[in-house]
């Protein structure tokens, strides 16, 4: 017995089966189509664009959805095409994908993973969308990407660094280009080493959840590996706003380095709180104390304002790049909005394109062919310098960049400088790393 | 013994904070008996006020530079504030460093009006209404002003720093003969602290030694007697509410320094300044305050590391656990009066 | 032996006595009054009886069985009902409903998880609660919500709800307090009726010395928290110490 | 008949046809269409507002008719559904016994936890409560990450032990929740003309169980347990002076609330295998009190209607977009179209708060008793136009 597990409003809306009112019971419609849930019509097909509109990540999710909005246009043909012209794959020639007409539709996350669920089943059973993206923590990367994996679509996680995603949580039908966890730690420490020296004790403060496990556990094998002593790792709470108790000890700890495992408002938060502490200023040990924040984001690191002057930290990509194809996009972006993009929408609109190109190379929607299509696909083009889409655990492996907080920021855009772009080799690791172990890819699901 | 000390201070300034909240929270809850969801949203509306000055003051027209460019290639456009072309840029700058104790003299007024007019437009309409109707009129009018800051000035914290004389910490081990670094605390955390003492302490003066104090405290104790003698309380009670408005935003101004103000940091502190005012007991003042430092100072141990070894997890639902704890040895919390919101 | 026998009861708040050593013994279908000046320990002594307060020393013996550490519902499950000052009803609930209640509490104690079964169903409860509600005279507002009644109506209610459990000991709380003089009659009368035609046993606590002398066989005589004497009524009117407690208290 | 009184009766025969025919009500609009953005008809939402309602439903035998505002009944909801997702992961999929164990589990936590909080009333219950589920979402989030997942949510994988069935399909999936074999994702669609019809496995199942924890809560407000939980509500004094003891009720009806919220979790993970510690966050538990007060607190069918709303905001007119707002006024000059969506952009998309908020102040001050009380106004107000027509409906005999 098949059955139609997800419906395929898709098909119905653009084939429109005006069957003039004739009640057609269309039980397992299922071998009437392709195979596949959501199968598009002849016309136009529809992506779901899945991101925080409310809540702490709002602001995140709006540029991620700017992003998507001119992916869209790109895909479709319009403006200047962004980076359509310095892809190195050049399947997509700007009439949408194999032929149809992009559509999208928008929903909310809330940055919950209920919500996110939700909003994503309902732009599959509601407005049949085939692929659904986006996404601003890890909590809610992993929870839509089992959910696709359930239904048969094709998920292309947005922002989510946690190692879990690609890791013990990574499904078959899921698919991230955001660096991760593993990749931060591997890229800071030697950056680190070089400008702090090998001998620095660090103090850990670290976001009580999955991501700041992961993170934490990256950076201190990575550190440790060099020489750095461990001294600390304190675990502070998720809805911790004032983290004023847990950095007062921290000079007094003997630790010379504090590493701030948190993200989005936490990271801002501990790290004005850290400045207040004057910890910037300090010394111990003999030397300058010096804090690190393993995750930049630029959007986020605005809210801390002139405290990230000279702090490290790692970012998966920034506009102020210099390759063609970071300033095509940012060209774009730049133009079409009068701000530069974000990490966030950067990650996002490459996803969209890759999906795209997946499906034209794959010749096909079917999740399993796109899946094909993406394993082990090798480009360029898109801002990180040659890229591999490995098929073991769907993780895109880039060069990393290492940056900076800016000392004199021109404008509230122009806060990080880059450091070092960590060559991919050096952030590179076995499918079957330990911090990655768990879990299984399993296979597959193209849905009914 | 100097991390000891270290935390104690630490719990008294966060304690300053919670019970600088929690006194705004008890003045409308505790005293009036209205559950008002919004009070988060006032704590965050005076953060805003904050926000909105350093807008104001660094409020600027466009100047083009040629000689530098944007990221787009284009000329760079640089912005001038205002003030620089008021003041010079040397005054301007002073002015805007210290934008947020001047929003202080701003926010008492606008607190005030914001408190005026929710309790004559909204509130007022409330008070014989049920607890329930009250919480979704207000749960409601907090999600209002949350997201009419939030289409205003986005979703991210905007950085608001306390004027650059008070940037560093105080060496308090050094003064008390410990190692130099060994307890420290920051200047502006120690103005806070400060302030939320003097604000506590003149609203204590304010209730106890004046007429209208008096007045107010007699009304809470029994609206109808004091009605009968003639006396308007509803006018008084208007004006506690502006009162209330204001303690909280002056909290709220006070704090965007110390924490980046977001849209969503009155939610934030919502339940934890019920949970305050609950445990100090419904309709006590200084059962709010003392709560609020207790509760500080317990939370400050158990983020200690070594307390967090011993019980992970502690430092997450410490706050809770104690709530938990001292409500059921003590019926009506550390002074609750009797009688008020036990049905 | 009466059927309330309280002996001994002291119970200070801080430093004040507020019962010192009082005795009290009602005798089986009679009515008696506690009398006393304000602040005489009336108050004091009848939440002692009802399980809201538990005194320093002494005992409270009810048919028998010591009253004292149980709670006021398991004394009420005794057979004290109480009447209070001012009416204690469910205002919320029709008349009807708060009538039920009681017999509720009467046949199936004073917990039952009757969930499920409807309340329509309830043949034999019904019966009671209209039988009562005719006898008050209050048939015809029984589907009233009971806040809504007039002050008048809201004592027999409460009456109604106390009687209904057929209670052994009816305690009544100064049942004529803040009353005009004909709702104070009648109130009288109803009581004089419900002795008659019941033979429920009362003690009520009265300020009023013309209800007191109306109603009461025996009258005990309270003062500072200590019992001042105890007696027919006729032997009290006369009571040179009783005299002497209310005119002080006049004086004052 | 099913001993209930005929008002009781017509009031659950309406929620059977609701539920029954929701597919067809909650999508009005033919698919397509501009409108077709305002259908509710699939699934996922389908099955958000009857869990929901059921939520509401059990949350207001506590709160309508005690008045006790229990400030923590998400985590109910949140540990119901953790039970859930674990019976998938070690028993099997079959959704029949991990819903009969959220709902015990659920039981038992909210016994303890009532059990305690029971001692204190009024608010300082109602934060007793609070601090109990506010310490189930922390300790769920971090340090129990090993057993409830943490932040991404308990979930299932292609390992787990699942001892009565298949650990994985034969196509290397995870298998997913069913009713003895009939998948809860399982749907049968039905086209008419334009319009699409969806009805849906998982929805019918948490349908029935609506209906039948509908017909549960009328049963319970008519009987004499549900009078003594109002008499509660009404006057405590009274009620220990009538030789009642309010504590067991108050305690069984706050069992009774815990286990239909552990019933709407056990529920929510069937339909979607996911139990994440947001559920039990008090923003979780806030949003019940909200939909109770919003449809009316104290009324049978009120809390239905309210989480109704609520979930029609969040999962509707979160996704509106521009695009969308401009397709719809197309038909208008430039100008005029774009000032239109100008005006209407705060209140969509990424500000459905801010309409929900309006909302919320709105109903309360315009209906005192929720969106009850509403219907009958409107009802009221039809009667009183049509007097005549009533009457001769009235003695129609109603079957």
């Amino acid at each position: 017995m098949s059955n139609s597990k997800f419906s395929r409003r898709g098909v119905l809306k653009t084939g429109m089966v005006a069957s003039a009112g004739l009640a057609l019971p269309q039980y397992l419609r299922a071998d009437a189509h392709a195979g596949f849930t959501n199968a598009p019509g002849d016309s136009e097909v529809i992506l779901g664009f899945n991101v925080p509109q409310t809540g702490p990540y709002a602001d995140e999710g709006a540029d991620e959805l700017r992003a998507y909005e001119l992916a869209v246009e790109h895909l479709n043909g319009g403006g200047d095409g962004g980076m359509l012209g310095t892809f190195s794959s050049k399947a997509l020639d700007g009439t949408g994908i194999l032929g149809r007409e992009v559509k999208y539709v928008t929903g909310d996350t809330q940055t919950k993973s209920d919500a996110a669920r939700a909003s994503a089943r309902s732009m599959i059973e509601k407005d049949g969308a085939i692929m659904i993206t986006g996404g601003s923590s890890s909590g809610v990367a992993v929870a839509v990407q089992a959910l696709c994996q359930e239904a048969g679509v094709i998920f292309m996680a947005g922002l989510t660094h946690s190692n879990d995603t690609t890791g013990k949580d990574k499904r078959a039908n899921g698919f991230r280009h955001f660096f991760n966890s593993y990749m931060s730690g591997a890229a800071l420490a030697p950056v680190l080493a070089a400008n702090y020296g090998t001998d620095r004790k660090a103090y850990h403060l670290t976001a009580d959840y999955n991501w700041g496990y992961t993170t934490e556990e990256a950076v201190k094998s990575s550190t440790e590996a060099m020489g750095w002593e461990t001294v600390n790792a304190v675990k502070t709470p998720l809805t911790q706003t004032d983290f004023s108790s847990y950095i007062a000890p921290v000079l007094n700890s003997g630790a010379d380095v504090l590493v701030l495992n948190h993200y989005g408002g936490n990271m801002v938060n501990s790290l004005t709180n850290a400045v207040q502490f004057g910890l910037r200023e300090a010394q111990a040990n003999g030397k300058n104390f010096e804090i690190v924040v393993p995750l930049y984001s630029r959007l986020m690191a605005r809210g801390a304002g002139a405290n990230v002057a000279g702090i490290f930290g790692s970012t998966n990509w920034h506009w102020s790049l210099q390759d063609a194809g970071s300033q095509a996009f940012t060209r774009s972006f730049g133009t079409k909005y009068g701000f530069p993009p974000s990490q966030a929408a950067h990650t996002t609109y490459v996803q969209t394109l890759l999906y795209a190109d997946a499906v034209t190379r794959a010749g096909s929607f079917n999740p399993c062919a796109v899946a094909e299509a993406l394993e082990d696909f090798e480009f360029d083009g898109l801002g990180n310098g040659p890229t591999l889409y490995r098929g073991a655990d769907h993780q895109c492996f880039k060069d990393v960049l290492v940056v900076k907080g800016k000392e004199n920021p021109e404008n509230e855009f122009d806060l990080l400088e880059i450091v070092e772009v960590t060559p991919v080799e050096q952030v590179t690791y076995a499918p079957d790393h330990p911090q990655f172990a768990g879990g299984a890819l399993g296979t597959c699901n193209p849905g009914a | 013994m100097d991390q000891f000390i270290l935390q104690i201070l630490n719990g008294l300034d966060k304690g300053s904070a919670y019970a600088l909240i929690a006194l705004g929270l008890t003045l409308i809850f505790g005293t009036l008996g209205v559950v008002n969801f919004a009070h988060g949203a006032l704590f965050m509306l005076g953060a805003f006020v904050a926000v909105t000055m350093s807008k104001l003051l660094t409020l600027s027209h466009k100047v083009v530079d040629e000689t530098r460019t944007d990221f787009l290639g284009n000329p760079l456009q640089v912005e001038v504030p205002y003030i620089y072309d008021w003041f010079g840029q040397a005054t301007g700058d002073v002015i805007i460093d210290w934008a947020v104790p001047i929003s202080i003299i701003a926010a008492i007024p606008v607190m005030i009006a914001i408190g005026f007019i929710m309790e004559r437009g909204l509130i007022k309409h409330f008070y014989k209404r049920p607890h329930a109707d009250q919480i979704l009129v207000t749960f409601g009018l907090a999600i209002v002003i949350q997201e009419i800051v939030k289409y205003l000035y986005g979703a991210n914290p905007i950085p608001t720093p306390a004027p650059s004389a008070f940037v560093g910490s105080f060496d308090f081990g050094v003064a008390l003969g410990f190692d130099p670094n060994a307890i420290i605390y920051p200047y502006w955390r120690l103005v806070y602290f400060f302030f939320s003492i003097g604000i506590i302490a003149a609203v204590f003066a304010f209730l106890q030694f004046t007429t209208f104090g008096m007045v107010v405290r007699a009304g809470m104790a029994d609206r109808e007697t004091v009605g009968l003698l003639g006396i308007d309380i509803d006018k008084r009670f208007t004006i506690m509410f502006g009162i209330a408005a204001a303690v909280a935003g002056l909290a709220g101004v006070m704090y965007a320094p110390i924490n980046s103000p977001n849209y969503h940091m009155g939610m934030d502190f919502l339940v934890l300044s019920f949970v305050v005012v609950v445990v100090g007991g419904m309709g006590s003042l200084p059962g709010a305050v003392a709560a609020g430092f207790l509760l500080g100072i317990l939370e400050s141990f158990a983020s200690m590391s070594a307390v967090i070894d011993f019980l992970p997890g502690i430092n997450q639902i410490i706050i809770y656990l104690v709530a938990i704890i001292i409500l059921l040895t003590r019926p009506r919390g550390l002074m609750g009066r009797k009688g008020v919101m036990e049905e | 032996m009466g059927i309330l026998e309280v002996k001994g009861i002291n119970k200070r708040f801080g430093g004040l006595q507020a019962l010192g050593d009082v005795n009290l013994s009602v005798a089986e279908n009679t009515t008696h009054a506690i009398i006393g000046p304000n602040g005489a320990g009336k108050s004091t002594l009848l939440n002692v009886l009802v399980g809201k307060l538990i005194p320093d020393s002494g005992s409270v013996m009810f048919d028998g069985q010591s009253v004292l550490g149980r709670k006021p519902h398991e004394i009420n499950q005794m057979g004290i009902s109480r009447v209070f000052q001012t009416p204690e009803i469910f205002g919320d609930l029709s008349v009807f409903e708060n009538v039920m209640i009681p017999c509720f509490a009467k046949r199936d104690g004073a917990f039952r998880m009757h969930a499920i079964e409807s309340i329509f169903a309830e043949k034999d409860i019904q019966q009671q609660a209209d039988e009562i509600l005719s006898d008050v005279n209050m048939l015809e507002k029984k589907d009233m919500t009971a806040s809504s009644l007039s002050r008048g109506d809201k004592r027999r209610l409460e009456m109604a709800m106390c009687l209904v459990q057929d209670p052994k000991l009816l305690l009544l709380d100064e049942p004529t307090a803040g009353m005009a003089r004909a709702d104070t009659e009648n109130t009288i009368n109803l009581l004089k009726e419900i002795r008659e035609q019941r033979g429920i046993t009362m003690a009520i606590i009265e300020h009023d010395m013309n209800v007191v002398f109306s109603l009461a066989e025996r009258i005990t005589v309270l003062a500072q928290g200590m019992p001042l004497v105890e007696d027919t009524p006729d032997n009290i009117k006369g009571h040179p110490k009783v005299r002497e407690a209310y005119l002080g208290e006049a004086q004052v | 008949m099913l001993g209930l009184e005929k008002k009781d009766l017509r009031l659950l025969l309406i929620v059977i046809g609701l539920t029954m025919l929701a597919p067809f009500i909650l999508n009005p609009f033919p698919e397509g269409s501009e409108m077709a953005q305002f259908n509710a008809g699939y699934p996922d939402l389908m099955q958000r507002f009857v869990i929901f309602g059921i939520f509401a439903i059990g949350f207001n035998i506590l709160f309508g008719l005690t008045g006790y505002l229990s400030f923590g009944h998400a985590a109910f909801l949140g540990v119901g559904s953790y039970a859930a997702v674990w019976m998938f992961k070690l028993l099997s999929m079959n959704v029949l016994p991990a819903i009969i164990l959220s709902v015990i589990i659920a039981g038992l936590f909210s016994l303890l936890i009532g059990f305690i909080s029971l001692r204190r009333s009024g608010i300082y219950f109602s934060i007793l409560t609070l601090a109990f589920a506010q310490m189930s979402f922390a300790l769920a989030y971090s340090v129990l990450t090993p057993i409830t997942g943490g932040e991404t949510g308990l979930q299932l994988a292609l390992d787990d032990p699942r001892i009565f069935g298949a650990a994985q399909t034969a196509t290397g999936n995870i298998p997913v929740p069913a009713l003895f074999g009939l998948e809860m994702r399982a749907s049968y669609e039905l086209a008419l003309g334009n319009w699409l019809f969806t009805f849906n496995a998982g929805y019918y199942l948490a349908a029935l169980f609506l209906i039948l924890s509908f017909y549960l809560a009328i049963r319970i407000f008519r009987s004499p347990f549900g009078m003594m939980l109002r008499a509660i509500k009404s006057n405590q004094t009274r009620m220990s002076y009538t030789g009642l003891n309010s504590r067991p009720y108050t305690l069984a009806a706050f069992v009774i609330s815990g286990m239909y919220a552990g019933l709407a979790g056990g529920l929510m993970a069937s339909m979607d295998p996911l139990a994440g510690a947001e559920r039990m966050q008090w923003t979780a538990s806030g949003e019940v009190v909200l939909m109770t007060i919003l449809g009316g607190a104290g009324t049978l069918i009120g809390p239905v209607l309210g989480a109704g709303m609520i979930k029609y905001f969040e999962n509707i007119f979160s996704k509106i977009n521009d695009t969308i707002l401009h397709g719809w006024f197309a038909f208008l000059p430039d100008g005029l179209e774009n000032f239109v969506v100008a005006i209407i952009h705060p209140f969509i998309g990424k500000g459905w708060h801010l309409t929900l908020g309006l909302v919320f102040m709105l109903v309360v001050i315009f209906l005192p008793g929720g969106l009850v009380q509403g219907g009958q106004k409107i009802a009221a107000m039809f009667r009183r136009k049509q007097p005549e027509d009533a009457k001769s409906k009235a003695t129609e005999p109603a079957e």
